[in-house]
């Protein structure tokens, strides 16, 4: 980005309006919690008031977000000067939509907390302005064209995060949860930070585009990269953690079983959606920035590396969610496997071969629609019948089919989509995935296939403890459920979403792959030139 | 540890004395010359290393959480003092009343707060701080030899440090997102923090 | 030796990392780990003001990059504290190694 | 009946199961004990059937370039577009689907039936009032995904209800899931599906991305085109253990109908399944299900390949004689129909495989009738007897239940392929079911074993000798053909048979199926000469089960005293028993030779109807038809003579067999195999990663200590699995206990879990630092060849 100190009249460079409605989702929701703020000094800190100030702002911003999408064209738009934010922010399809999803699954987890935590809990206004902060950051970190912006989002959505894990302060086991999150959020923190500052000190700039540029000069140009690759490296860990790859996902079942189910609701779909998005943004400049289709495999190692690193998570996260005897960690570990088969798709659409461009990316936006309505799903009837229960252990399902059938219906539908079984959009996600990385044609996309389908098999298994469960009949004769009716229209229209995006998957799919197509019209004006391209293409084919 | 206990009030004492060299070296930071040089610069940057690096590993090998506090405390002012060295003074200054003094003033509050006894000793296990000197001496080493091997891409060679009014200006103009950011996130965290720290009222 | 270069700068973060992250490995008490996230955040101020200095040139994005490092540093130290003692006045102990309900 | 009434038939047939389903979940407790059966009935068959017998009236009224036209302009709703590539929802409407259609939901009909007098008896349950519902919502689905399944036009949504007949199948079998048995044998089936349909996915993906359709029609169409240019998939030069990439695809889908008929290594499921309830035996596991997989064979049988084929035979002829082998030993009468079932389908696969596509899916008919039909009447027998399943303590029991005893000896015969060897009356054979079905792929096998050469002869000098070979062609495999000839609408026009399909439906695809047709080798002898000796063996363990059941003197007076029959049970057994005699006459064959041309584009189908003969090869399949004729006399005669009088003769030839008895009574060991593989290899590999998470993690904790301790609870978990057998048990047990080691760093710490991915952080910098070359010579180059 260019300093602007020679110049005299700074805010000539940019229309000031129009960037202001580009980012006004987020505006709103730093308004929401300056009226959550306000509203315990003005009205009263009752949860009532309190919800109802979060759901206007919520309402809000998802009415704005909507305004914006329709205005952002399939292009990447730009903020304040020719350059978003300086290039320091991006408003796109991909990050309205993002927006747009976060606002919904926003809804569904505040509605969850409604019915189960707050009946119990006093601070209503700090919950929520932890909640909409770290939502806040979600929505930076998928906006963000900047590594700094990148760095102060990811803050913004992890450090809010920590407190809402340990939010109910009477829970010992929240507060060790909220303790290992942090104190893991803070040395990948730490260490991406160190990486970033490598990365200025290289690229002499932070801008992800120039980094980009940067990284496919040095490539192609036969320098030695291995600092840069140090320094990546480093600034991966970040996004790692936030996606919970492995290794960094140690922290992701222990806060998920410790938090407050609602919370790990919110968690384990928008904090690993949003790195992902992250990524695929990342990712999706590194491509733009290699001028030719044929030079496409200078970014094959990246692709192996996140590949393999997807293929371990996903197994890991498969295996390790075997012998789990309470269904949030069950799901905590679910929801690691589940970020594996999503980076997988990340990790190909680095090869935008003609027929396949946008493929990976657009799958992946679809997994994580998907992902978000079963996860929320899943996790609803979880609460309910811990809720009921008293336990998130696995026996609390014991016979749930006779108890309430309005619980267990919708649960096998989350289940089943989990796994991937067809009448469900699970279904949908996972083949997409699959045809993304079989469209690349290479040994890597076909690998990951293979591993892919392999561990939805292995899956089937602990997904169906969960249905077996809920089928065995009760030694004592328990009572039906009495849950709140509004969790029950949450999970069914959740289970009948599923159903209908399954049917409905076509224009789905248009839809989403419209989300992608932004990332794809960014060019970068790349410093490589063509001889050592050449030289590139010379040593690729040796 | 390698440096003696009773010296460490020493070392604190000799960090802000050495600060004074720094600060005296470059007055302004606006009219620094294209290339210091010379054996002042050299010595006293020495200085400050070991400074920072002794103080460094101080925190490293302390056993209770008092003198590693305290360490930490001559490591910020160390780093401060690089700063005055690479000549930005208002970061040197942010460094000394945010970090120095506000950052590491709350984790001492933590530390007063959370331990019954703040000279209670938790011991590790030989092993595993053998195979923690291992991991960070590969890093050390790693880095290091990267390090040297790179060849930064500008070798301009020192230009003149900023004034407070360039930096001042590229803070609200170009970092203007960031800057509101950074705001909304402290906002955050004061909540936070005080829904956390806060007795509950039951 | 004696003309002091970038890569001297840098040696000094690499130090600080080092120790930085040996201490978050070994130190068993919470606020211990945090202090070993300063001094890698430390390091990593160190090395965006030397680029910024020797590679700059009239840009300032390195010092202001630290700027921001340095107020994340007092963010998260800020909530740190806050679970520290929210653990604390649960487990009664900030030992992390004590802290391992949760596993497997 | 014009236009697309057809398809709004047929779709209404399907989705007729599926809203009786629904009802049934919601208002199933409300209809009630026999209610909701009845209801069941009447929504998920009875509508059905009803459509499907107008549908097939229709169908066989119009005469061949109609139904061309009909089956060109089916209905297609656009979907979604994958890729590029636009998927469709519709319904393939030919003569093959017209055909599964009707006798699937003819015969689901009459199983329907059966279960609500045998869902009745179970009413000692505590909560059996709300299972019965539940059984009947399953069945309900069941018929939904299996209907779903037969009109699929396309690849994705055959899949899809593939995968809920497998969901159906799950349900049914751990229907009783408070006994352990069902539980382990319905995650059994489950898994070993899931494996199946691995391979399915894959060959399913190959079609996507080399065909560019998922259409069953047009991929066959640009297989064919695409082997006629030797572009696309064939031009990839691709290789795996000696496929090409073309193979992989055939045989990756035919991994599917593996998992879902049963065959040779994945055949483990069946047998266990038959933990379910015996209706659901007698729908899912041997009459429409299982036959999933051969229809499967027969819808892609256009994009196989020769050496895919062969594949396919191999795996039939090992599956069909093997599962025979095994059945001679059975003592638990659905054991030994469920092997006499995985022989059986094992004929059909190997029929595929030879090219026998006509009599392989006639088969697939026939046996669906009896044995469907003898799956009832072992419901019946063990309903009788009070859930007594062993045989040894049965016998005589003719007197209690006549109905079964006999309807049961019909279909022992069909299975034996009993018939009348040379014997004609008014232009049809004599013989039940088998006799024609599988008689005609051992023919079939006999041409592409012995005469194959001069097949190809033949073959070319074609033209004229139309009308002479056909006379002179063998008796008894003419008597389906004289079927044929019957309806004059489609006497002539070539549409029976082979190859020549190729010259009647133009030239486009002509070359590329002669070239295959020359490619294709002829098969081993091997092969046909187990084909053969199976088809004595077969006659031999279905009457010993007969005998043994209800002939000879009761041996267990409990069980005699109380046997029984109930008239809601053996009328089907009379209707199915009826259908067994007379399916082979009935319009099946006609259809499936009807349907058979479209299947000749890449290559080729053989079906015996005189055409494709020279006068010697009728000589010697006259030959041949008479020592299958006959087989069905020796192995009733030899059953007959050992069981005859108890079951003491059978003790002696057991102690005389000795090892070769247990060697069938545990099934070749191939449970435990599984077990041993599986266990020992995972545990391998799972010591290794142990071996490296012990040393590198606990170092610090413990050394020695830790390490012995693991080993030591390594080694007693290792002979402790040798305690425990069964696959299930085998997988579910490695799973964990790589679960374990993968775990095994979430140890709580959070110190230790910065220490592990610190470690590795140091690991990958240590090798991007001190790496032998710069990384960008270490570019992997991408092998183009795999996709498309």
């Amino acid at each position: 980005m260019n300093s602007l100190l020679g110049q005299t009249n700074l805010w000539e460079a940019f229309d000031v309006g129009r960037d202001l409605f580009l980012f006004s989702p987020m505006i709103a929701m730093v308004c929401t919690m300056l009226l959550i703020v306000a509203c315990p000094i003005v009205i009263g800190r009752g949860t009532r008031t309190i919800s109802v100030a979060a759901s206007f702002g919520i309402a809000v911003t998802f009415f704005l977000a909507w305004r914006v999408m329709g205005t952002v064209g399939d292009a990447a738009v730009s903020g304040f000067s020719a350059e978003p934010f300086l290039g320091l922010l991006v408003a796109d399809k991909l990050s309205v939509g993002f927006q747009l999803l976060l606002m919904v699954f926003l809804a569904g987890v505040s509605l969850l907390w409604l019915m189960g935590s707050a009946r119990t809990e006093r601070n209503a206004p700090e919950f929520f302005i932890l909640l909409i902060g770290s939502a806040l950051g979600m929505s930076l970190m998928v906006s963000s064209a900047n590594l700094l912006t990148m760095v102060i989002a990811i803050e913004m959505a992890s450090i809010p995060s920590y407190a809402i894990v340990g939010f109910d302060k009477r829970d010992r086991v929240g507060a060790e949860a909220s303790l290992k999150y942090m104190i893991f959020g803070a040395v990948c923190a730490a260490i991406m930070l160190y990486g970033t500052s490598l990365v200025y000190g290289l690229v002499g700039s932070l801008s992800m585009t120039e980094i980009a540029a940067f990284t496919v000069a040095q490539m192609s140009g036969g320098a030695n990269v291995t600092l840069l690759g140090v320094a990546l490296s480093c600034v991966f860990v970040g996004i790692a953690f936030k996606i919970s790859a492995v290794p960094f996902h140690f922290w992701c079942p222990d806060a998920f079983q410790g938090a407050k189910i609602e919370v790990t609701t919110w968690l384990s779909v928008a904090s690993k959606a949003a790195g992902l998005v992250m990524l695929a943004r990342f990712m999706s400049m590194m491509c733009a920035a290699v001028p030719s289709e044929l030079n496409m495999n200078l970014l094959t190692p990246l692709a192996w590396v996140i590949g393999v690193l997807a293929a371990v998570t996903a197994t890991v996260g498969n295996f390790a969610a075997y012998k789990q005897q309470s269904v949030k960690r069950m799901l905590a570990y679910s929801s690691i496997a589940h970020a594996g088969y999503m980076m997988m798709a990340t990790a190909v659409f680095i090869h935008p071969s003609a027929s396949g461009a946008g493929a990976g990316m657009s799958a992946m936006l679809m997994y994580i629609v998907i992902y978000m309505f079963m996860n929320l799903c899943a996790f609803g009837v979880t609460a309910m019948v811990s809720w009921e229960a008293g336990t998130d252990d696995i026996e609390g399902f014991n016979g749930l089919i006779r108890r309430s059938p309005l619980l267990a219906v919708p649960m096998v539908i989350a289940l089943m989509s989990l796994i991937g079984m067809p009448p469900m959009a699970g279904f949908i996600g996972k083949w997409w995935i699959l045809v993304a990385l079989g469209q690349t044609g290479t040994l890597l996309g076909w690998s990951l296939v293979v591993v892919a389908s392999v561990n939805t098999l292995i899956s089937l298994y602990y997904y169906m403890r969960i249905v077996v469960q809920m089928g065995i009949r009760d030694s004592g004769r328990r009572p039906a459920f009495s849950s709140p009716l509004s969790g029950l229209a949450l999970v069914n229209v959740c289970a009948v979403v599923l159903l209908v995006l399954f049917f409905a998957a076509g224009p789905f799919k248009e839809r989403v792959a419209g989300f992608s197509t932004s990332l794809y019209s960014v060019t970068v004006t790349s410093p490589v030139s063509h001889e050592s391209l050449a030289v590139a293409d010379q040593e690729a084919g040796q | 540890m390698f440096l003696p206990k009773k010296l460490f009030p020493a070392f604190t004492a000799a960090s802000l004395l050495l600060a004074v060299p720094a600060l005296a070296q470059t007055p302004a930071g606006v009219t620094e010359a294209q290339a210091p040089g010379g054996l002042l610069e050299a010595l006293v940057f020495y200085a400050v290393a070991f400074l920072v690096c002794g103080s460094a590993l101080g925190v490293c090998f302390s056993k209770n959480i008092v003198r590693m506090a305290v360490w930490l405390f001559v490591t910020l002012g160390g780093v401060a003092m690089t700063y005055f060295l690479l000549a930005s003074n208002f970061l040197g200054a942010v460094q000394l009343i945010v970090y120095a003094g506000g950052t590491l003033v709350l984790l001492v509050f933590g530390v007063m707060l959370t331990s019954k006894s703040p000279w209670a000793r938790f011991d590790v296990p030989k092993l595993e701080l053998a195979a923690a000197a291992a991991v960070a001496l590969t890093l050390a080493v790693s880095l290091c030899v990267v390090l040297m091997r790179t060849e930064w891409h500008s070798a301009e060679g020192v230009v003149a440090g900023a004034t407070m009014d360039q930096l001042g200006k590229t803070l609200l103009t170009t970092y203007l997102v960031p800057f509101e950011v950074a705001g909304v996130l402290l906002m955050v965290v004061m909540v936070g923090a005080a829904h956390l720290a806060r007795q509950e009222k039951n | 030796m004696l003309t002091i270069g970038l890569t001297h700068y840098l040696i000094v973060a690499v130090v600080l990392f080092c120790a930085g992250l040996y201490t978050m490995m070994t130190k068993r008490n919470a606020i211990g780990i945090l202090i070993g996230v300063e001094l890698v955040l430390n390091s990593a101020t160190v090395n965006l003001v030397a680029f910024d200095r020797y590679l700059g040139g009239q840009k300032l994005d390195g010092q202001i990059t630290a700027l921001f490092v340095i107020v994340l540093a007092a963010a998260e130290a800020a909530i740190a504290v806050g679970i520290c003692i929210n653990v604390y006045s649960n487990l009664g102990t900030v030992d992390v190694d004590r802290a391992s309900r949760l596993q497997g | 009946m014009t236009g697309h009434t057809y398809e709004i038939c047929l779709a209404l047939g399907v989705l007729s199961p599926m809203i009786g389903f629904w009802l049934l979940v919601f208002g199933g407790r409300v209809l009630g004990k026999p209610g909701a059966g009845w209801f069941a009935l009447v929504t998920g068959m009875g509508v059905p059937l009803v459509l499907a017998t107008y549908v097939l009236l229709c169908w066989l009224r119009v005469d061949d370039a109609t139904r061309a036209a009909l089956t060109e302009n089916a209905a297609r709703f656009h979907w979604a577009t994958i890729g590029g590539v636009s998927i469709d929802i519709g319904i393939k409407l030919d003569s093959l689907t017209i055909a599964m259609f009707f006798m699937v939901t003819f015969i689901a009909f009459w199983i329907f039936f059966f279960s609500i007098g045998y869902m009745s008896g179970h009413s000692d349950e505590v909560d059996g009032k709300r299972k019965y519902w539940r059984f009947f919502a399953y069945l309900s689905l069941f018929a939904f995904s299996m209907l779903g399944l037969v009109v699929s036009s396309n690849l994705l949504f055959l899949f899809i209800f593939w995968e809920l007949v497998g969901l159906c199948s799950y349900l049914l079998i751990g229907f009783y899931f408070h006994e352990p048995t069902p539980q382990y044998a319905q995650i059994k089936a489950f898994v070993t599906n899931r494996v199946g349909d691995f391979g399915f996915l894959i060959g399913m993906m190959l079609v996507f991305f080399h065909l560019k359709t998922l259409d069953l029609d047009q991929a066959a169409v640009v297989f064919g085109e695409q082997y006629a240019a030797g572009s696309g998939i064939f031009a990839s030069g691709f290789t795996m253990f000696g496929w090409s990439l073309a193979t992989i695809l055939g045989i990756g889908l035919f991994c599917g109908a593996m998992g879902k008929s049963a065959q040779f290594p994945l055949h483990v499921w069946l047998p266990d399944a038959m933990a379910g309830p015996t209706p659901v035996s007698a729908l899912i596991h041997a009459a429409t299900m299982v036959a999933a997989g051969v229809y499967l064979v027969a819808r892609v049988f256009r994009l196989m390949t020769p050496e895919a084929l062969m594949f396919v035979a191999a795996i039939g002829c090992i599956t069909l004689t093997l599962m025979a082998l095994i059945a001679l030993v059975q003592v638990d009468i659905k054991k030994c129909l469920a092997y006499s079932t995985l022989s059986q389908l094992g004929y059909m696969i190997f029929g595929m495989g030879c090219g026998a596509w006509v009599a392989a899916l006639f088969h697939l008919v026939t046996h669906a009738f009896f044995k469907a039909m003898l799956f009832l009447g072992s419901g019946q027998v063990i309903e009788g007897c009070h859930h007594v399943q062993d045989m040894r303590r049965m016998g005589g029991l003719r007197k209690k239940m006549p109905v079964t005893c006999w309807t049961f000896f019909i279909g022992v015969l069909a299975i034996s392929g009993a018939g009348i060897a040379g014997v004609k009356v008014g232009g049809a054979g004599i013989g039940l079911g088998g006799f024609f079905s599988k008689d005609e792929i051992l023919a079939v096998a006999y041409v592409r074993s012995h005469e194959w050469t001069s097949y190809e002869r033949v073959e070319e000098g074609h033209g004229g000798g139309h009308g002479s070979d056909e006379h002179a062609s063998a008796v008894k495999v003419g008597a389906s053909r004289v079927i044929l000839a019957s309806d004059p609408a489609h006497g002539d026009s070539g549409h029976g048979s082979t190859a020549h399909g190729a010259s009647a439906h133009g030239g486009s695809h002509a070359t590329g199926k002669a070239a295959i047709f020359e490619n294709t080798p002829p098969l081993p002898k091997w092969m046909f000469y187990l084909a053969l000796a199976t088809a004595y063996i077969t006659p031999f363990y279905m009457m010993r089960a007969w005998w043994m059941t209800f002939m000879g003197k009761p041996r267990d007076q409990h069980v005699y005293d109380h046997a029984h029959e109930t008239p809601m049970m053996y009328i089907p057994l009379a209707v199915l028993a009826g259908g067994t005699a007379f399916a082979s006459y009935f319009v099946f064959r006609d259809l499936f030779a009807h349907a058979a041309p479209d299947a000749t584009d890449a290559a080729m189908v053989l079906a015996i109807d005189g055409t494709t003969h020279t006068p010697a090869m009728s000589a010697a399949h006259s030959y041949l038809v008479y020592a299958v004729g006959g087989s069905f006399v020796a192995g009733f005669a030899l059953a007959i003579g050992i069981y005859g009088r108890g079951l003491d003769v059978a003790e002696k030839i057991k102690r005389t067999a000795g090892p070769l008895h247990t060697l069938l009574e545990k099934k070749y060991f191939i449970d435990e195999l599984y077990h041993l593989v599986w266990i020992k290899g995972c545990l391998v590999v799972a010591t290794v990663a142990r071996f490296f998470d012990t040393w590198v993690l606990d170092l610090a904790y413990n050394l020695l200590g830790s390490a012995t301790e693991r080993f030591a609870v390594f080694i007693g978990r290792f002979v402790d699995v040798h305690g425990v057998d069964g696959i299930v048990n085998g997988i579910s047990k490695t799973s964990l206990d790589v679960s374990d080691v993968v775990r095994s760093p979430q140890t709580g710490r959070i110190r230790s879990y910065v220490m592990f991915a610190a470690m590795v952080a140091a690991v990958v910098i240590l090798i991007l630092v001190f790496k032998p070359e710069p990384s960008h010579r270490l570019l992997i180059p991408s092998v183009a060849s795999l996709g498309g």
